[in-house]
C-alpha cells in the first residue's frame, strides 16, 4: 500500500474532494455571507458572491430585537447542564454493563435505545400537564431533566462502547490496590476513560443545543434557549433573508466553533464501537 | 412586576416591542418579557397553555377566531374598567363584535385587517387596463393574464396558496363567500360538493396556473409579499396591513406604484375580503390582572397610534381598529386608508355568506374544530394548486374528511 | 508471613465446575507456580486467592485467618497482572504511588516507599513517565513496583511475562527470582512456559481441569512424574511415551523416555528407525524417528550428529531413566 | 471480576439510568394510553370515554397510510442516500491529498446546524422557485426553476435531511475505512483483486459494523423527523410530505384533539417498536454488545 | 520455478536508506529465512520481492524475468502475513477460495481445489467457518491454504508464527517444513525467532541495518559466523564474547565461546567462577558463572550437574570450538 501515489493522483484527488467538500458547505457559508449583507441584496433575484455592500445591520437589528445573550446563556446551561447530569447518571450505568455484564445486559441497552425511537409528540401532553403540575414549564431545571432523559441512552451507549475497551484487569488491580467502587471509578476509569467521555460530552452538548422540540414547547422566555430564538425569525412578514442568516449564524455559531475544534474527537466517539 | 407577552413576530408587533420602553418608563414597577413567535407557533403555545391552564402568560395575542372560543370557556377576562380616555366606543363596529361576547370586550383590538387588491398602476396600464374601484373575478381574471410577463418573470396575480387554515383557507374561505359558497348548511353539512365550491376552486386553480408565480402553493402572506415588492407580482389580494409595507420604498421596488382596489366579487352581493384583528387578551385566572391591563390599554389605545406616528410616520401606524384614525386628517393623506376603511367595513362576520349559515366568522368558521378540519382541506386544495389531484378530487377528499371530522366531533350538536 | 491454604474450595461458573473441590497449602516463602494445559483454571485459582472472584465453596486461609469472604484489598496480597494493568493516565511514580494512596498513608511516607521501590528495581530513571512511554519490560518493572511497596504477605503473578519476547523474558525472569531471594515473600506464579516453571519455582503445582495431578519441586516432577499426564507435560521436548509390547516388557502398561536419555549410534542400539525429520540447532539435533513397532520417537542428539531424513540411526535409552505407568496412568514406583 | 459484591454493586449503578428511564417512558405513556380512550379536546372542556373510536378515526383517516408510506420513505430514502454517498465520499476522502483535515472540516459543518436553521436556510434560500439559489441557477442556465417544495416535496424533505446526515454518516465510515488492516488490502492484492473487487469483497464487508451503526443511529432520529417537515411544507401539498409524528402532531396541536392525538401517538410507538425490532435484530448480529 | 534475484536493489522511505544497495540470490527451491534485529528491513525486503513496496533503485528478477515494475497480482507469488490478514467476513471456504474467484476460474475447478487444500491441511472440518471462530493454529493454516491454491512460484511469509503460542508454534514449523518437501516450490521466511530459522531454512540471510552479514546454511552459521554480529546472533543461549588478554592470547581481539562448548567441573579446569544463577531445566542445566577476569559467562551443563548460587565450578572450553574475530570483528580463519 505504501507504495507512491503520484503528484496527480494527489492533485486529482485533492480537487475532487474539495469541490465535494465546498458543495456540502455551501449553505452554511452562504448564510453566512447573506448575513452580511441588506435584504434588498439577499433576496436580488442575481445574487452577488462577494460584490455586495459588506452591513453588519442586520446583527444590529436583531440584537436590538431580541436579547440573544440571555438566549446564548440558556443554550448554555440547558446543554451544559443536561450532559453532566446525563453523564453522572450514565457513568455508574456503563460501567456496571462493561464490568459486571448479565445476560440482561445486552436487552437493557437495547431497550433502552429503542426509548428513542418514540416519538416525542406522541407524549407531548402528558408531559406538559406533568411539568404544569410540578411548575416546572419554563425552568431550565425541568429542560435540563427532559434533555437528560431524552439523551441518556444515546450518553449510556457510548460510555459503555468506550468503558468495554478499557481491559478489566485495570480495575481489578485497582481492586487489589485497595481502591473501593469510588475510588475505582473516579481515579482509574474516568480518567482513562476521559477521551471517550469527552467525545461523549461533546456529542450531547451539540445534541441538547439542537434539540428544537421540547426546549419550543417547555420554555416561554426565562429558560428560552437558542431554538426559540430562532423560531421568533422563522416567517415573519416579509422574507427578511439577511436577518434570518444573521439570526442562524448566530444560533449555529458557537456549536460549529465547537464541532469544529472538537471534530476528531467527536468523530472517533460516533462510531458507537464499530470501529476498533 | 413582571409581564410576560405572547406576541406574532410581525412588523406591527415588534415595533410595539421596541416602543414598550415607553410603557416601562411610565410605568416603573412593571418588567416586560416578551414571546415573539412565528404566528402558527405562537397559537399553538398560547392554545396549550391556556387550555391546560399553564399560566405562563399574562397577555397573549389572539385572533377574531379565538376570541369568541376562549370567551365562551370563560378562559378570558373581561376588559372592563379601562380607563376613561381609553374610549371604547371609538373602536371600529365590526372589529368590535368580534371580540366581544354579550356586548363585554375579551380582548383588545392592537390592529385590524380586511383583505383587498393591491395592484401595480404601472403593469395594468401597460395591459392596456383600468382597475375599478370594486372589480369583478371576471375582470381579475382577465387583467392577471394580461399583465403576466412569464419571461421577465412577472405574474399577473399573487395569491395564497400554503396549506393552513390561516393561509390558503382564509383567502380561499372569503374568496368562496363571494362565489355563492359556504362551509356549512344549517345542519352542519359540508358543502365542498357544491357546485359553488367547484367553480371556485376551478376559478383559483386555472387563474394560478396561468397567470400565477411557479411555486405558489408555497407562498403565504410572506412570501406573496416578497414577491410583490420584488416587482414579480401584477395583483396581490391579501391583508390590507401589507399596504402599508408594499408603499414603503425602503422595503418595496414599486412603491409608488402601487394602487387599491376592494376585493372583488361576482355579483352575489357578497365580495371576497374577510376580516381579521390581532387582539390582546388577558388569561383568566392571572394574577397580573391590573398590570396586564394596564398594558393592553396602553398598547391599543388612541396615544400609541400617535406614538408610533410621531416615530415612524402615520402610513406605520396599525390601522384598522379605531374610527378616530380614520378621522385624522393626517391619517387619511396616507394612500391606502380609505380603502382600508372600506374594505373592513365591507365585511360582516355574523352574516358572511349569501345563503344563511349557523355558524359566525367570514375566512373562518368559530368552531374550535375548524383550524384542523380547515388545515387538512388546505392542504387537499394546495395539492391540487401543485397539480397533484385534480380539482374535482380534492373537493371529494376536503367533503370526506370535513364530514368525517364533523361527525368525530359530534356535529350537529 | 504469607502461607496460604486452601481448604475443600470449589468454583463453578454456572453449572460448569471448574476447580472441583481442592486442597493446597502454600508455605510462607514458597515461590509457587501454578501450570497446566490452557483452561485448566490456573487463572481461575489465582483470582480465587486474590479474592476476585468467589468461592462457591470451602475456605481460604490467608496466615491462618479465613479469608474467604474479604474483599480483595482487605487479604494483604498483591498481584500482578498478564497485561501488567498499569494506569496509563498515571506516571510510574504515580502508579506505584496508588495502592499507598488508597491506604490513607501520608505522602511523605508514600514517597520515601516510592523512592525505595523506584531504586531497587532501577526504575528511577523514568519515573515521571507515563507506561505508554515505556518498554514492556519496564512496564513489569512498574507492575512490580506497584505490588512491592504495598509489603503484601504474597504476590500472585498471572503469567507476568508471556507479553515480552524471548531475550526480554529471560531478563525477567531472572528479576524475579532475585526478587524472591531478596523479598523472601511467598510467590504464587501462573504459567505455561516450562521453563519459568522450571527453572523458578520451589514448588510446582501441575493442574488438569481444576484437579491438582501433582505437587512437587521442579526437579522431583521432572525426575519422577507422578502420572503420564505429568510426564508428558513436564519437559521439553515431551517424554516420548511408549506403550504396547516394549512397555510390557517393563512390567508396564505404558514407559516414558525423555528425548535427552536416548543414546545414538549409526551402528546399533536397541530399537532402530529411519530420520523423519531432522532439526539441526546447532547446539543440539532433534530427530523425530521412526521406530518400527512403536511410531514416532522424538531424540536428543548433540550439534554435530550427522543425520538427515531417510537415514538409519538406533536408539537406546537409558535403563535407569525408564518411567514405567500401570494401566490408570499412575507410575509405578 | 464477578464476585457477589461488585454484582450487586453491578446493579446498584444500573439503577438510577433504568429506573429513571423506566419512568420517563412508561408515565407519559400510560397517560397517552389513558387519553386515547377519551374524547378529550383541549379548546372543549370536559372529557368523556370514547372507547376504540380515536384509533378507528385515527387509523381510517387517509392520512394516515400516506403517512406511514411517508415516514418510510424518508427513512429509507435517506439511509440509502447517506449510506452509499457516505461510502462514495469516505472512499474519496481516504485517498492521499492536500488539506483533508480542512475538507474534514467543510464535511462535519451540517451535522452540527440546528434541524430548524437548516430547513429554514433550505426551504427559503435555495428551494424558493422564484427567489431561491436554484431558481438563480436554472433562470441562469435557461431552464424553468423546479418548485421543489410544491411538486417534489418528499424528495425535497429527503435532499434536505440527507443533507444534515450525511456528514455523519461520510466520518464514520471513514473512521471505519481508516481501521481496516492494511495487510487484507495487501492480501488481497496479492490475490490477484481489482481495485473494484478490493472495494466490494474487503472494503464494503468491513464497513458492515459501521454501517449499522450508521442506520441504528439514524434511524432513531429519522423515525421523528419533525422540525424539518414543519418548517418546509407543512406536511403538504394535500398530506405529500406528513409523516406519521406530523400527523400525529396535527391532531395534537392544530386540533388540539389530546384524544385523537394519543391514540396517534400510541399508534407511533407500536410502529416504532416494530421497527425496533427488526432494527436491534440487525445490530445485535452486526455489533457483539 | 521460482528463483529470485535481486540487484543491487535500495530503498529509501523519503531520505532513510531503508535497504543500501543490496544483491541476493535464491534459487529455485530453496527455503530461504531472513532474520535480524527488529528494524533492520526484512519485512520491506520481503515486500520488495512481493511487489507491496516500490524498489527505489535497482532490478528484481523473477525465474528470470524483470519483474521490477510488475504489480503484486502478476508475479506469481503468494504471501502469508503475520497478522494472517484473513477475511474475516468469508468463511474458510470463501477465503481460500478468493483468489481463484479473482483470477476468474470456474466454480467447479475452485472447489476442486479448495477442497484439496483443505485436505492437505487439515481444514476440512470447520471449512465453512469464520477465521474469526478458529484458533491461532487454524487461522494460520487458512492463511497458508489461501496461499496454496494460487499455485505460486514462491511463498513469502512475513513472521508467520509469531502470534502462536510455543507449542503450536513447534507444530506449524513442522507442518510448513513437511510442506515444503512435499512442493518442493521457492519459499522466503521471515522470522526472530532462532529456533524456527535454524531448523527450518536451507539457506538464511542475516541482515543488520539493511545490510547482508552473511549468507549460509545454518550449520554453517552456527559454525563458522563470519563476524562477531552473527556470532551472536546465531545460537541460543547466545555466544560468550570475550575480548582481552585471553583473546589475546589466542591472536584475536575477541573471541567466542558458546555455552554447549565449555567442560564444566568442580575440581578443575581453566577457568575458575563463581555460580550466580543456575536454572535447572531437567534436561540441561543453564549457569551463570561469574569468571575472574572476563566477566559473567554463561555455560550449558547437563541436568543433572550440581550447583547452586555462590557454588564454585570450573569452566574448561573446548579448544577446538573457540571462534576467533579481528579488530573489525571478522572472523579469524
Ligand atoms: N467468568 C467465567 N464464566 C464462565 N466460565 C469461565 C469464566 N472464567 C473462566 N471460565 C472457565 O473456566 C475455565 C478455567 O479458566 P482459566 O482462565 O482459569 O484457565 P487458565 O488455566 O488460566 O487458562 P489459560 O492458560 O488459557 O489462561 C475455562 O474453561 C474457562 O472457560
Ligand atoms: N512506510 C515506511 N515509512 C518510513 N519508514 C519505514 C516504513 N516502513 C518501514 N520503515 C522503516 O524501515 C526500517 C525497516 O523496517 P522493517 O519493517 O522492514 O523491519 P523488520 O526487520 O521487519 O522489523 P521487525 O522485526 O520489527 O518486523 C525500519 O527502521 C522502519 O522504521
Ligand atoms: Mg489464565
Ligand atoms: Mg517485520
Amino acid at each position: 500500500m505504501a507504495r507512491q501515489v503520484t503528484l496527480n493522483r494527489r492533485l486529482i484527488n485533492t480537487g475532487v474532494a474539495w469541490a465535494f467538500g465546498i458543495l456540502i458547505f455551501f449553505p452554511i457559508f452562504w448564510t453566512i455571507l447573506t448575513s452580511f449583507k441588506t435584504e434588498a441584496e439577499a433576496i436580488s433575484l442575481s445574487p452577488s458572491l462577494f460584490d455586495f455592500d459588506w452591513t453588519l445591520e442586520n446583527y444590529q437589528e436583531v440584537n436590538s430585537r431580541s436579547n440573544y445573550p440571555r438566549y446564548f446563556m440558556n443554550s448554555v446551561i440547558i446543554a451544559v447542564g443536561s450532559t453532566l447530569l446525563g453523564l453522572i447518571i450514565a457513568v455508574p450505568a456503563a460501567w456496571s454493563m462493561a464490568f459486571v455484564p448479565s445476560k440482561k445486559t445486552r436487552g437493557i441497552l437495547l431497550w433502552m435505545l429503542s426509548t428513542k425511537m418514540l416519538p416525542p409528540v406522541g407524549v407531548l401532553i402528558p408531559i406538559y400537564l406533568i411539568f404544569r403540575d410540578w411548575g416546572m414549564l419554563d425552568s431550565r431545571t425541568g429542560l435540563v431533566i427532559v434533555l437528560t432523559m431524552v439523551n441518556l441512552p444515546i450518553i449510556v451507549w457510548m460510555l459503555f462502547t468506550y468503558f468495554r475497551e478499557i481491559p478489566g484487569e485495570i480495575l481489578e488491580a485497582a481492586r487489589m490496590d485497595g481502591a473501593g467502587l469510588k475510588s475505582e471509578i473516579l481515579y482509574v476509569l474516568t480518567p482513562m476513560a476521559l477521551p471517550g467521555i469527552a467525545s461523549t460530552l461533546l456529542l450531547n452538548v451539540i445534541l441538547a443545543w439542537n434539540e428544537a422540540f421540547w426546549t419550543l414547547v417547555l420554555t416561554t422566555t426565562k429558560a428560552a434557549p437558542l431554538t426559540q430564538f430562532i423560531a421568533s425569525y422563522s416567517s415573519p412578514e416579509g422574507l427578511f433573508y439577511a436577518k434570518l442568516s444573521a439570526a442562524s449564524t448566530m444560533a449555529i455559531a458557537p456549536v460549529l466553533i465547537l464541532g469544529w475544534f472538537s471534530q476528531k474527537q467527536l468523530v472517533r466517539g460516533l462510531t458507537f464501537g464499530a470501529v476498533k | 412586576e413582571t409581564l410576560t407577552i405572547a406576541t406574532v413576530n410581525n412588523g406591527d408587533m415588534v415595533r410595539m416591542q421596541k416602543l414598550s420602553g415607553e410603557f416601562t418608563k411610565a410605568n416603573p414597577d412593571i418588567d416586560l418579557e416578551w414571546v415573539t413567535l412565528e404566528e402558527n407557533a405562537l397559537r399553538q403555545k398560547v392554545t396549550t397553555d391556556i387550555a391546560t391552564k399553564g399560566g405562563q402568560f399574562d397577555i397573549m395575542t389572539i385572533g377574531t377566531y379565538e376570541v369568541p372560543i376562549w370567551a365562551k370557556q370563560g378562559w378570558l377576562l373581561e376588559l372592563d374598567g379601562l380607563p376613561d380616555d381609553y374610549d371604547t366606543d371609538d373602536i371600529l363596529p365590526g372589529i368590535r363584535g368580534g371580540l366581544s361576547m354579550d356586548d363585554k370586550l375579551f380582548a383588545a383590538p392592537f390592529y385590524g385587517e380586511s383583505s383587498m387588491v393591491m395592484y401595480r398602476k404601472d403593469l395594468m396600464e401597460k395591459a392596456g387596463m383600468e382597475m375599478p374601484e370594486d372589480p369583478t373575478w371576471e375582470f381579475i381574471g382577465k387583467a392577471a393574464r394580461a399583465m403576466t410577463d412569464k419571461d421577465a418573470g412577472t405574474y399577473g396575480v399573487c395569491l395564497r396558496g400554503k396549506a393552513g387554515w390561516g393561509e390558503n383557507m382564509a383567502f380561499l374561505t372569503a374568496t368562496a363567500n363571494s362565489f355563492g359558497a359556504r362551509w356549512f348548511d344549517m345542519d352542519w353539512k359540508a358543502q365542498f360538493d357544491t357546485q359553488q365550491w367547484a367553480d371556485t376552486l376551478n376559478f383559483y386553480v386555472d387563474l394560478m396556473n396561468d397567470a400565477g408565480p411557479p411555486g405558489a402553493s408555497s407562498n403565504g402572506f410572506n412570501e406573496n409579499l416578497t414577491l410583490f415588492q420584488n416587482g414579480q407580482c401584477g395583483m396581490w389580494i391579501d391583508a390590507t396591513v401589507a399596504a402599508s409595507f408594499v408603499t414603503n420604498p425602503d422595503d418595496s421596488k414599486v412603491a409608488d406604484q402601487v394602487g387599491f382596489a376592494l376585493a372583488p366579487d361576482n355579483g352575489l352581493g357578497k365580495r371576497g375580503n374577510w376580516l381579521w384583528a390581532w387582539s390582546l387578551a388577558i388569561p383568566a385566572g392571572t394574577e397580573k390582572a391590573e398590570s396586564a391591563k394596564k398594558f393592553v390599554a396602553w398598547a391599543t389605545s388612541k396615544q400609541y397610534l400617535e406614538l408610533v406616528a410621531s416615530n415612524e410616520g402615520w402610513a406605520n401606524v396599525p390601522p384598522g381598529t379605531r374610527k378616530s384614525l380614520y378621522e385624522n386628517p393626517e391619517y387619511q393623506k396616507v394612500p391606502f386608508a380609505a380603502m382600508t376603511l372600506k374594505s373592513i367595513e365591507a365585511a360582516d362576520p355574523t352574516n358572511p355568506t349569501v345563503d344563511e349559515v349557523p355558524y359566525v366568522g367570514v375566512q373562518f368558521v368559530a368552531i374550535p374544530e375548524f383550524q384542523g378540519i380547515a388545515t387538512s382541506v388546505g392542504q387537499q386544495f394546495a395539492a391540487a394548486l401543485a397539480g397533484q389531484v385534480s380539482v374535482e378530487d380534492a373537493l371529494k377528499s376536503a367533503q370526506a374528511l370535513t364530514t368525517r371530522a364533523m361527525s368525530k366531533a359530534g356535529y350537529p350538536k | 508471613m504469607g502461607s496460604i491454604t486452601l481448604k475443600q474450595v470449589v468454583k463453578r461458573f454456572d453449572e460448569t465446575v471448574v476447580i472441583p473441590p481442592l486442597d493446597l497449602t502454600i508455605e510462607d516463602g514458597e515461590f509457587v507456580v501454578f501450570v497446566g494445559p490452557s483452561g485448566c483454571g490456573k487463572s481461575t485459582l489465582l483470582r480465587l486467592i486474590a479474592g476476585l472472584e468467589d468461592v462457591t465453596e470451602g475456605v481460604i486461609e490467608i496466615d491462618g485467618v479465613n479469608a474467604t469472604d474479604l474483599p480483595p484489598a482487605k487479604r494483604g496480597l498483591a498481584m500482578v497482572f498478564q497485561s501488567y494493568a498499569l494506569y496509563p493516565h498515571m506516571s510510574v511514580r504515580k502508579n506505584i504511588a496508588f495502592p499507598l494512596k488508597m491506604a490513607g498513608m501520608d505522602q511523605a511516607a508514600i514517597d520515601a516507599k516510592v523512592n525505595y521501590a523506584a531504586s531497587t528495581l532501577n526504575l528511577a530513571d523514568y519515573i515521571d513517565r507515563r507506561p505508554g512511554q515505556l518498554s514492556g519490560g519496564q512496564r513489569q518493572r512498574v507492575a512490580i513496583g506497584r505490588a512491592i511497596v504495598r509489603e503484601p504477605s504474597a504476590f500472585l503473578f498471572d503469567e507476568p511475562l508471556s507479553n515480552l519476547d524471548a531475550a526480554l523474558r529471560g531478563n525477567m525472569r531472572l528479576e524475579i527470582t532475585e526478587l524472591h531471594q531478596t523479598l523472601a515473600t511467598t510467590m504464587v506464579y501462573v504459567t505455561h512456559d516450562q521453563v519459568e516453571a522450571m527453572t523458578m519455582a520451589d514448588k510446582i503445582v501441575v493442574l488438569r481441569a481444576g484437579y491438582i495431578e501433582q505437587v512437587g519441586s521442579p526437579l522431583d516432577l521432572y525426575r519422577e512424574p507422578a502420572n503420564v499426564f505429568v510426564a508428558g507435560f513436564i519437559g521439553s521436548p515431551a517424554m516420548n511415551l511408549i506403550t504396547g509390547k516394549n512397555a510390557e516388557d517393563h512390567g508396564a502398561t505404558t514407559i516414558g523416555v525423555r528425548p535427552e536419555h536416548f543414546s545414538l549410534s549409526h551402528e546399533s542400539g536397541q530399537w532402530s528407525g529411519v530420520v523423519g525429520v531432522s532439526e539441526h540447532l546447532g547446539s543440539d539435533t532433534f530427530l523425530r524417528v521412526n521406530v518400527e513397532g512403536i511410531g514416532y520417537l522424538t531424540a536428543r542428539a548433540d550439534g554435530e550428529f550427522p543425520a538427515r531424513h531417510g537415514d538409519t540411526v538406533y536408539l537406546t535409552p537409558d535403563p535407569e531413566r525408564i518411567h514405567r505407568f500401570d494401566e490408570a496412568g499412575l507410575r509405578i514406583r | 471480576m464477578s464476585t457477589t459484591h461488585s454484582r450487586t454493586a453491578g446493579k446498584a449503578m444500573l439503577s438510577p439510568a433504568v429506573i429513571l428511564l423506566f419512568l420517563w417512558m412508561i408515565v407519559p405513556l400510560a397517560m397517552t394510553l389513558y387519553f386515547s380512550f377519551l374524547h378529550y379536546n383541549l379548546l372543549t372542556p370536559g372529557t368523556s370515554f370514547a372507547g376504540i373510536a380515536n384509533y378507528q378515526y385515527f387509523l381510517t383517516d387517509p392520512a394516515f397510510f400516506e403517512a406511514l408510506g411517508n415516514t418510510l420513505a424518508i427513512v429509507g430514502g435517506v439511509l440509502i442516500i447517506t449510506v452509499v454517498g457516505g461510502t462514495l465520499l469516505a472512499l474519496l476522502l481516504d485517498q492521499p491529498m492536500f488539506g483533508q483535515g480542512i475538507v474534514r472540516l467543510l464535511f462535519i459543518a451540517p451535522f452540527f446546524v440546528m434541524p430548524t436553521v437548516t430547513a429554514l436556510v433550505w426551504k427559503n434560500m435555495f428551494m424558493n422557485p422564484t427567489n431561491g439559489l436554484f431558481a438563480w441557477l436554472a433562470n441562469t442556465l435557461g431552464a424553468t426553476p423546479i418548485d421543489f417544495l410544491g411538486h417534489h416535496p418528499l424528495a425535497s424533505i429527503i435532499m434536505i435531511v440527507s443533507w444534515q446526515w450525511l456528514p455523519f454518516a461520510t466520518l464514520i465510515l471513514l473512521t471505519a475505512m481508516q481501521s481496516l488492516d492494511s495487510e487484507q488490502i495487501e492480501a488481497a492484492e496479492m490475490d490477484g483483486a481489482s481495485a473494484v473487487s478490493r472495494f466490494f469483497h474487503i472494503i464494503v464487508p468491513h464497513l458492515a459494523r459501521a454501517g449499522t451503526v450508521v442506520i441504528l443511529i439514524q434511524t432513531i432520529f429519522l423515525l421523528s423527523i419533525f422540525a424539518e417537515i414543519l418548517v418546509t411544507t407543512n406536511g403538504g401539498p394535500g398530506y405529500a410530505s406528513t409523516n406519521i409524528p406530523y400527523l400525529v402532531y396535527m391532531q395534537s396541536l392544530l386540533q388540539f384533539d389530546v384524544g385523537g392525538g394519543s391514540a396517534g401517538g400510541i399508534v407511533a410507538v407500536v410502529l416504532a417498536n416494530i421497527v425496533a425490532i427488526f432494527l436491534m435484530r440487525m445490530v445485535g448480529k452486526n455489533l457483539d454488545l
